[in-house]
């Protein structure tokens, strides 16, 4: 098979699916409809392993056709980048997403907007795979836009709910305030260095190494709004909780496995650049470490199981954030894979415990479930302690190579991670604790409804735990005498030094964690095994009413930014049309009015005012030609 | 024949022309200043009087005739002018009853 | 060769012909010449070769011989897509009159044939004097269209329009007045070219760009010369206002294509201060279009935020900013007008303008939902719609120009997709009122959006030789002086 | 020439002494032919009898086609005073042939090449005007609208005779082809002065208009289409003959004079406009703005360049006809020409309301229309001698008329309840005709500037 | 010689003056009647002794006599007349001196020439009669003309109005 053969099979049956299904999908019987949306990513997913096969670790570019021409040398080709680093991202979309498309035929089974929720997630597919195939910035662009207006349709997929509609939209805009700095960083690396594709870009910043650059600084802070806007960095995060308003495969799949992590992919695209840039770097993990702080804080007074679960992953994602700030590109990607597989998982998970509660999604309500949902529980428990990074489960291979990446790097990044990675044990121990064990809390009746997810979502769950049970054997440590073996597979599209550290190092930071983990897991299980979450106290204190509001974040934004922009547009809308233009322009008007009208009085209808003036008129046109 | 008139030898044709239009600007301030429209018409042909009067002068002191046969026409067209006006002014005092010139302002702005 | 001024005379014929119509005949002549007229572009325009011979089919008559004055119209490449757009809206404006209960006479069409016409005269304008009389003809019909056919309030709005865009032209006029007399021993006017590489003392050129710029900045309309806009688009018959919103507001922002390389240093001069006022309108527009609760209103902010965008662009003088600001025409031309395409078929459906008035609609229609959705995504500039497109190439190079005004510009990405999403949310989604009946789509309105969707994104896609033209309308570009 | 004179005065008379016998059907069409005869004769330039026109009046050039346009414009408004006899005013003999005088008058106005015959022209048409002014006698608006062009008129030639017997004592000439340079003899200027200050009330621009929109008002409005028309055209053309046979002998002052006239006129004239309710006397401030254009194509007038001039008198003299024919159907409907009697005229009369409208937008210098090409050609003229702020200003203003034509044309297409108008179909077609014409001349000029070469 | 004219013109000028500024309406037609007559007499001086014959006849014998029949028909030789309020009057007088004090600046300056030397004796009426019938026969003409009209005009005015039928209603 030839790339190009190859390419348009990986790109085209995704949106194949989506235009059949999304035409026709509401004449067609369901079968046909989950058949065809299913099978679409899945052979992608065919071809993308044979790409893994016939490429074999070679950079091939396929250009399709030129898009549209710029200025002298920029030209933007519709041309696609198969090397290592898109094959993993290609795994993870089209793998993670055929089981997410799998388990939805069940989740989504009753719903009547079955077909178009399959249409959608075909879309964002072929949008997914548009990003992590661009062979040039505005190709990626491209996808990230798809991605971001898929997101938006999927969040209000319900969209009955107006709620759910202010999410969307809340999803989309902030997206897009990260879009635009997007764009612009665009068109300032064209700018700068004419070029647009990334092995263009490659070249040109390898050959001429320019460290911290102005022109380079800003370029790459201008991608990093992008990335925060798009992977929920602070300050653009508070949109991805609120996206938890859209079913849940699409959180699983969109707002934690596949489009959150579209930043951590560009970056570690553009790596290149970002090895530039140290102040860049630094500014990256700063970033990254308050938004594992913060949202880590955050997640753990939280009671929405959804929340909680997104929550997690703007902690996750600041981790990756972080993992490239130290330069350890490969770690974030790793982090990235392992982080959807078991993201995924616990998703998916607790849609099934959401399907099972027939829509319940408060922790409070919730206990007890291990006894009427033991695949649900076995799976969770999985994705838990990979999350908490239990060894050998993939967090933990992935979460302690970030540390000692960072740790090699900066030790203030160093603590925090630590610091979040134990908070990040225990709110999902918390959860974990509050949904599976002690009594039921809910009403009876619903307990009595209470039943395992179907195969077809139970399936998907299998599959995704055992991949988050070996997903760590990608990334086995130095210290296990294993081969990293993504970092190899990756090398040659991501140059990047392995991570390494003392074997002292290695095995003190295991031992701790080892020991913070096990300690945290008693800790909550005790405090929240029995009675699930505490109820909030009357006066609760100041850090809670903080960590519970969310501290105040979105009120802050509604504050600062949107109510400001509503008033001026309210004003403008009223004063500033008819009250100031109108009347500024109207204002010559005016004038001439007046001045007619009091010619008028001039025109009396006395014929011996006629003859005056006309006589008057005479004398001065006399005079004007006597002294002229 | 053909003998040069006294006055013209002794009086410049000037003072002729300061004559009538001092005649003139008089008929023109019975114009702008009189009420009654007859009045006003009046005046007009002290204007139009103080014309011929220049007009003669010049073709005397010329001994050109076209002065004076121009002098006539302007005779006959004021007579036309008069019967005229003196139509218009009777018709329009038969509706209004005035010959105020001020009292016609029905159509003014 | 008169193939290029055939192109105003087919319209021109049916309009002439409508009036003398009947009511049931008019509309089909109306479409056919539409359709006619599109594929007899189209046939000039696979004919049209911009490299060999950049300006063909032209048409030059000595109109007024005395004064040197040609009526000069022809084929080229900056004409290209503005035609293309106007032979597009007119047909479907026409065919958006296609509902059951039109109770619009004969000469509605009659005066939307007249308006093609001169739109069509307009765009093929190849100098100044041809383009001035083609750009107030086109005013006359579009006012009686309004006029007769429009709101409740379209007395005052048309009046409000009218006076303006007449002063905007008075004064443009008085411009070329001085150009084509006093300058007339410097200046060659006889086309474009040739007037293009005339020499403008800076003095005079301050005076007569500013009038240009003010004609152009009304017609647009510009901020802060925008006042009427809204009024008018409130009040026009909405298949009419098609044209008026997707074609006729083209006309400033074209007029400035025509004519900012005649004044190359005032406008680089001016720069620093015209693309801000450009950029102010822009989220100036965007704002106001995101607190208005009437949604014809909130599209004709959004009309003038976008062509705010388009005019910055094109006040760049940079290659890209033609080539972008030309695409974005006809992608703005064609969401705006599939936009309010949708919205006259919301309103003649519930019949009130108001977006409160209306929810759930998507569950009644998903086709019109869908449809509604592609144009909007245009709109908001969406990669892989043509929208995006242009909006690229505007941005681009106004981070070319100036970084910060990119980003301040860009703004409308953020906004735009503010407000529109609005719009949509609140027509499209939310609870689906009970005991509404929303009539389904009729055929004509499904091929009017069918034809703006498919357009939409398949310019989209396929872009390039489109952009491409904006290059050859302006390929002396080079030898401009250095900014 | 001569036989034009005297087919228009035979015609005339015969006019009138139909008047006095039950065939009155035949004054309108009689003198219709009489007309067409005398037109001929002009543009035929028959020489019969011409020796008794002893020099007085030229038979070529400009003048001959100024009087070719006075019978056109006579031709153009013959027929409607058939109007007069459908309603059965007996007095129609008298109308048309104190029409046909009038017509007569101002041919002998625009071909003079003498004062005498000019101010015998000017009195013809002058006496015959006032007369028709009043031609309503029981309407007392009628009454003031004589008495005032009456008084206003007289009083102007009193003025213009002062002029020309200034210039007769300065000069002891009365062709008006003088042979003495006005320069540096401030008195000849003078003199120079009154004539053209007795043109400019003729013509009425501002500030000598005062008359104008009263007597417009009043007059009939058939007799006002005439006045607006036919004087106005008269008045000018003769204006430019005296300018055109003096052309070398005038001092420079006069392209600032008027310039100063210009621009009074076109600010004050439109700004007068703007608040009026009666739509004959918003077109009697049009046409004193028109002057104001036409004026501009007097500026720096070089032989054989008159045809701006004439083109705009083509141009306005078919609008202005159309517009007050047509405010004469409407008003003889309603009895009002308040801008209200025109609400959805629309529908109403579509002939009537697309022929006003259109020459409404042909005097507002609208595209494709004569107006515009008129228009066109006197603004080259101010500018290309070097006035060209003054063309700028005229451009601009024409803002204002854009205002007030808009007022009539807003209220033309309002909706309104009010039946059907109709009228009949010779006027419809007259009408229209006049209409084409309008739009062929705004997209054919050099077609009819090469007539008028 | 020259001491008559001043007479004369002086005589002229207070009795075109006591025109305008008599309030009694037939007074000033008197007065009028008494300037015409001086004014004859300044044409009998320059000799133009037809003009001055013409004059008299035209002017005193038939304009004035219908002056004062309208007036006498008006009944309006009671009634004095109101002046205009002072401020019209002012800016009459103000402009009709302005333009007086102008022709009289100009004169100053004016050199009029009158040395081409012509028939003296133009003014008879053989003069008159020749050269109107044979240069001037045109006007002549048109003046008849003229009378046509005026006299038409006078009959269309006064003539008593007829009923229109009533189907057809005046605007």
């Amino acid at each position: 098979m030839n790339p190009e053969l190859i390419l348009h099979l990986i790109l085209w049956p995704p949106l194949a699916g989506f235009l059949i299904n999304g035409v026709f999908g509401a004449r067609m019987p369901k079968w046909l409809v989950s058949t065809i949306a299913c099978f679409s990513p899945l052979l992608s997913f065919a071809a993308s392993v044979a790409a893994y096969i016939q490429l074999a670790g070679q950079a091939t570019t396929v250009k399709l056709y030129t898009w549209f021409v710029g200025e002298g040398s920029a030209i933007v080709d519709f041309s696609f980048l198969i090397d290592n680093l898109s094959i993993v991202m290609l795994f993870v979309v089209t793998g993670v997403g055929t089981l997410i498309h799998v388990y939805s035929i069940g989740y989504m089974s009753g719903d009547r907007g079955f077909h178009r929720f399959f249409a959608y997630l075909n879309l964002f597919v072929f949008f997914m795979l548009l990003l992590v195939l661009g062979s040039n910035l505005v190709v990626l662009f491209a996808g990230w836009e798809g991605v971001g207006l898929c997101s938006f349709l999927l969040i209000g997929f319900w969209y009955d709910n107006l709620e759910y509609n202010r999410a969307a939209s809340k999803a989309f805009v902030m997206n897009r305030i990260g879009d635009l700095a997007f764009l612009v960083a665009i068109f300032l690396t064209i700018y700068t260095t004419g070029a647009v594709s990334f092995a263009d870009l490659h070249d040109t910043m390898t050959n001429d190494v320019r460290i911290n650059d102005p022109a380079y600084v800003a370029i790459s802070l201008l991608f990093f709004i992008g990335v925060c806007g798009k992977s929920a960095q602070i300050p653009l995060f508070t949109w991805l909780p609120d996206a938890m308003a859209g079913p849940t495969p699409v959180s699983a799949l969109i707002h934690a496995a596949t489009m959150v992590t579209a930043g951590i992919y560009l970056i570690a695209r553009m790596h290149f650049m970002y090895d530039l840039v140290p102040v860049t770097q630094l500014v990256i993990g700063i970033t990254g470490c308050l938004t594992a702080l913060v949202a880590a804080t955050i997640a753990l007074k939280q009671n929405d199981i959804k929340k909680i679960l997104a929550y997690s992953t703007v902690s996750q994602l600041g981790f990756m954030a972080v993992a490239l700030a130290a330069g350890a590109y490969i770690t974030a990607i790793f982090h990235l894979v392992t982080h959807s597989f078991f993201k995924a998982l616990l998703f998916l998970g607790a849609g099934s415990v959401i399907h099972g509660l027939h829509g319940e999604q408060d922790i409070r309500q919730m206990g007890g479930l291990r006894h009427k949902m033991r695949w649900t529980y076995g799976v969770m428990l999985v994705g838990t302690i990979a999350i908490a990074g239990l060894p050998p489960l993939s967090g933990f291979f992935s979460k302690d190579e970030i540390l000692t990446a960072v740790h090699s790097h900066n030790m203030g990044f160093f603590i925090a991670l630590a610091l979040a990675s134990a908070f990040t044990a225990w709110y999902m121990f918390r959860m974990f604790a509050s949904v599976f064990h002690g009594a039921f809390r809910g009403k009876n009746e619903t307990w009595e409804h209470v039943h395992e997810a179907p195969w077809s979502m139970r399936g998907p769950l299998v599959v995704l735990a055992v991949l988050s049970l070996a997903g760590g054997l990608l990334g086995l440590p130095a210290i296990t005498g294993q081969s990293h073996r993504l970092y190899n597979f990756l090398v040659p599209a991501i140059v990047q030094p392995k991570i390494s550290a003392s074997h002292a190092f290695e095995y003190a930071l295991w031992g701790i964690s080892l020991a913070v983990i096990l300690t945290l897991l008693v800790i909550c299980f005790k405090r929240y095994g029995s009675s699930g979450p505490s109820v909030p106290s009357v006066t609760p204190s100041f850090f809670e009413r903080l960590l519970v509001n969310k501290y105040f974040i979105d009120e802050i934004y509604e504050r600062l930014f949107v109510h400001p922009l509503k008033i001026a547009g309210s004003w403008l809308m009223h004063r500033g049309d008819y009250g100031i233009i109108d009347r500024v322009v109207h204002f010559p008007g005016k004038v001439v009015e007046s001045g007619a009208f009091a010619l008028r009085n001039l025109q009396d209808g006395k014929l011996s005012s006629y003859l005056l003036y006309s006589v008057v008129a005479l004398l001065i046109f006399l005079t004007l030609f006597l002294i002229f | 024949m053909n003998h040069i008139p006294e006055i013209i030898r002794t009086i410049p044709l000037s003072h002729y022309v300061a004559l009538s239009s001092a005649l003139f600007l008089i008929g023109l301030l019975g114009v702008l200043i009189r009420k009654n429209i007859i009045i006003v018409f009046m005046c007009i042909e002290i204007m139009l009087n103080a014309v011929n009067l220049l007009m003669v002068a010049a073709a005397s002191y010329r001994g050109d005739s076209a002065g004076q046969v121009m002098v006539l026409f302007t005779m006959a067209v004021a007579a036309a002018e008069v019967s005229v006006g003196l139509a218009i002014i009777v018709m329009i005092y038969k509706n209004l009853k005035t010959t105020n010139i001020d009292l016609f302002d029905q159509m003014k702005g | 060769m008169y193939l290029a001024a055939l192109l105003i005379a087919i319209p021109l014929a049916s309009a002439l012909l409508s009036f003398f119509a009947g009511k049931r005949i008019a509309p089909y002549l109306s479409l056919a010449s539409g359709v006619v007229s599109l594929f007899y572009f189209l046939l000039l325009m696979g004919s049209y070769d911009v490299v060999k011979n950049y300006l063909s089919y032209n048409t030059s008559l000595a109109w007024i011989p005395e004064m040197r004055i040609f009526f000069h119209v022809g084929f080229d490449a900056a004409a290209v897509l503005p035609l293309l757009l106007t032979q597009l809206i007119v047909t479907l404006s026409t065919l958006a009159t296609f509902v059951s209960g039109n109770d619009r006479n004969a000469a509605y069409y009659g005066l939307i044939g007249l308006t093609h016409a001169g739109l069509n005269g307009f765009f093929m304008a190849q100098n100044p004097v041809t383009f001035y009389l083609f750009f107030e003809a086109t005013l006359i019909p579009v006012y009686f269209l309004v006029l007769q056919y429009g709101g409740p309030e379209r007395r005052k709005a048309v009046f409000k329009f009218f006076l303006y865009t007449v002063f905007g032209g008075l004064l443009m006029l008085a411009a070329i007045v001085f150009l084509q007399f006093h300058m007339r021993e410097h200046l060659s006017l006889a086309a474009w070219d040739d007037f293009y590489k005339n020499k403008l003392d800076l003095k005079y050129q301050y005076w007569l760009f500013a009038a240009f710029f003010i004609a152009f900045a009304i017609k647009t309309p510009l901020f802060p010369f925008h006042t009427w806009q809204a009024d008018l688009y409130a009040q026009a018959d909405r298949p009419s206002l098609m044209i008026i919103a997707a074609v006729m507001s083209k006309m400033g922002v074209f007029g400035l294509i025509r004519f900012d390389f005649f004044f190359v240093e005032a406008i680089y001069r001016w720069q620093y201060f015209l693309i801000p006022l450009c950029l102010i309108g822009v989220v100036y527009g965007a704002l106001v279009a995101w607190r208005q609760n009437d949604m014809i209103r909130l599209l004709a902010y959004s009309s003038f935020s976008h062509l705010g965008l388009i005019a910055a662009g094109i006040l760049t003088m940079a290659n890209l900013g033609i080539q972008g600001g030309l695409f974005a025409m006809l992608a703005h031309g064609l969401a705006a007008a599939g936009l309010f395409f949708v919205a006259d078929v919301l309103i003649r459906r519930t019949g009130t303008t108001q977006l409160d008035g209306m929810s759930g609609i998507a569950r009644l229609q998903p086709r019109l939902s869908a449809y509604f959705f592609v144009i909007v995504l245009s709109a908001v500039g969406l990669p892989l719609t043509c929208g995006f497109v242009g909006e690229f190439y505007l941005l681009w190079c106004l981070a070319e120009y100036k970084p910060y005004l990119a980003v301040f510009g860009g703004l409308t990405l953020i906004l735009g997709a503010a407000y529109l999403l609005r719009f949509y949310q609140k027509t499209m989604f939310g609870q689906t009122p009970v005991h509404i009946t929303f009539r389904g789509l009729s055929l004509s309105e499904d091929y009017v959006l069918i034809v703006i969707g498919l357009l939409v994104i398949v310019l989209g896609f396929f872009p390039i030789h489109w952009v491409g033209l904006g290059q050859y309308a302006f390929r002396f570009m080079n030898h401009l002086p250095a900014n | 020439m001569m036989t034009a004179f005297i087919f228009l005065c035979l015609f005339a008379i015969a006019a009138m002494f139909l008047g006095f016998t039950n065939i009155r059907g035949a004054i309108v069409p009689l003198a219709f032919a009489g007309t067409s005869i005398a037109l001929y004769s002009v543009i035929s330039g028959q020489p019969f009898w011409n020796h008794y026109l002893t020099g007085m009046v030229e038979t070529g050039g400009t003048a001959k086609i100024l009087c070719a346009l006075v019978l056109l414009n006579a031709l153009a408004l013959i027929p409607f005073y058939a109007w007069y006899e459908r309603r059965g005013q007996e007095e129609v003999g008298d109308f048309t042939g104190l029409f046909l005088f009038a017509s007569m008058g101002a041919m002998l106005m625009v071909s003079s090449t003498h004062y005498m015959s000019l101010f015998l022209g000017v009195e013809i048409l002058s006496i015959a005007m006032y007369v028709l002014a009043g031609a309503d006698r029981r309407k007392s608006k009628s009454n003031e609208a004589a008495l005032k062009y009456f008084i206003t008129g007289s009083f102007t030639s009193a003025i213009l005779l002062f002029g020309i017997g200034m210039i007769y004592a300065l000069t002891g000439s009365l062709e008006i082809a003088g042979a003495v340079e006005v320069e540096g003899q401030s008195l000849l200027q003078l003199a120079y002065l009154f004539v053209f200050t007795g043109f400019a009330l003729k013509i009425a621009v501002v500030p000598f208009h005062f008359w104008a929109p009263d007597v417009y008002e009043g007059t009939p409005t058939l007799f006002t289409a005439a006045m607006a028309s036919l004087v106005k055209l008269a008045s000018i053309g003769a204006f430019l003959r005296i300018i055109q046979l003096n052309v070398d002998l005038l001092p420079a002052w006069l392209n600032a004079y008027y310039a100063m006239l210009i621009l009074a006129t076109l600010i004050l004239g439109n700004a007068l406009a703007i608040k009026q309710q009666s739509v004959k006397r918003l077109l009697a401030y049009s046409g004193i703005v028109q002057a104001g254009f036409i004026l501009m194509g007097f500026i720096s007038l070089r032989p054989g360049e008159e045809w701006p001039v004439l083109f705009y008198f083509i141009a306005y003299v078919l609008a202005s006809v159309v517009c007050f024919v047509v405010v004469h159907f409407v008003e003889s409907r309603e009895g009002t020409d308040a801008l209200d009697a025109f609400r959805g005229l629309g529908q109403r009369n579509p002939i009537l309301a697309g022929t006003i409208t259109l020459a409404l937008i042909s005097l507002a210098g609208g595209p494709f229309t004569s107006g515009f090409v008129a228009k066109l050609y006197v603004l080259n003229q101010a500018v290309a001698n070097g006035y060209a702020a003054l063309a700028v200003v005229a451009v601009v203003c024409t803002l204002m008329s854009v205002y007030y034509y808009y007022k009539v044309i807003n209220a033309i297409y309002s909706k309104s309840a009010d039946q059907a108008l109709p009228i009949e179909p010779v006027y419809s077609g007259l009408l229209i005709l006049f209409t084409l014409i309008t739009l062929a001349a705004g997209i054919l000029p050099s077609f009819f500037t090469g007539l008028l070469k | 010689m020259d001491k008559i004219f001043y007479i004369l013109a002086a005589l002229t000028l207070i009795a075109a003056f006591m025109v305008v500024i008599s309030r009694h309406p037939i007074r000033s037609v008197l007065f009028l009647v008494a300037t015409f007559f001086l004014i004859s007499a300044q044409y009998i001086l320059l000799n133009a002794q037809f003009l001055a014959l013409v004059n008299i006849i035209v002017y005193a014998g038939a304009i004035m006599v219908l002056f004062l029949f309208v007036i006498m028909f008006l009944n309006l030789s009671r009634d004095l007349e109101r002046f205009a309020s002072w401020m019209p009057i002012a800016a009459a007088g103000i402009s009709v001196g302005g333009i007086g004090l102008l022709l009289l600046a100009s004169y100053r300056g004016a050199q009029i020439s009158t040395d081409t030397v012509g028939n003296y004796d133009s003014g008879l009426v053989e003069q008159i009669g020749e050269v109107l019938y044979r240069d001037y026969l045109f006007p002549m003409e048109v003046c008849s003309v003229l009378f046509l009209v005026a006299m038409i005009g006078i009959v269309l005015l006064n003539r008593k109005e007829r009923e229109l039928p009533a189907k057809l209603p005046l605007p």
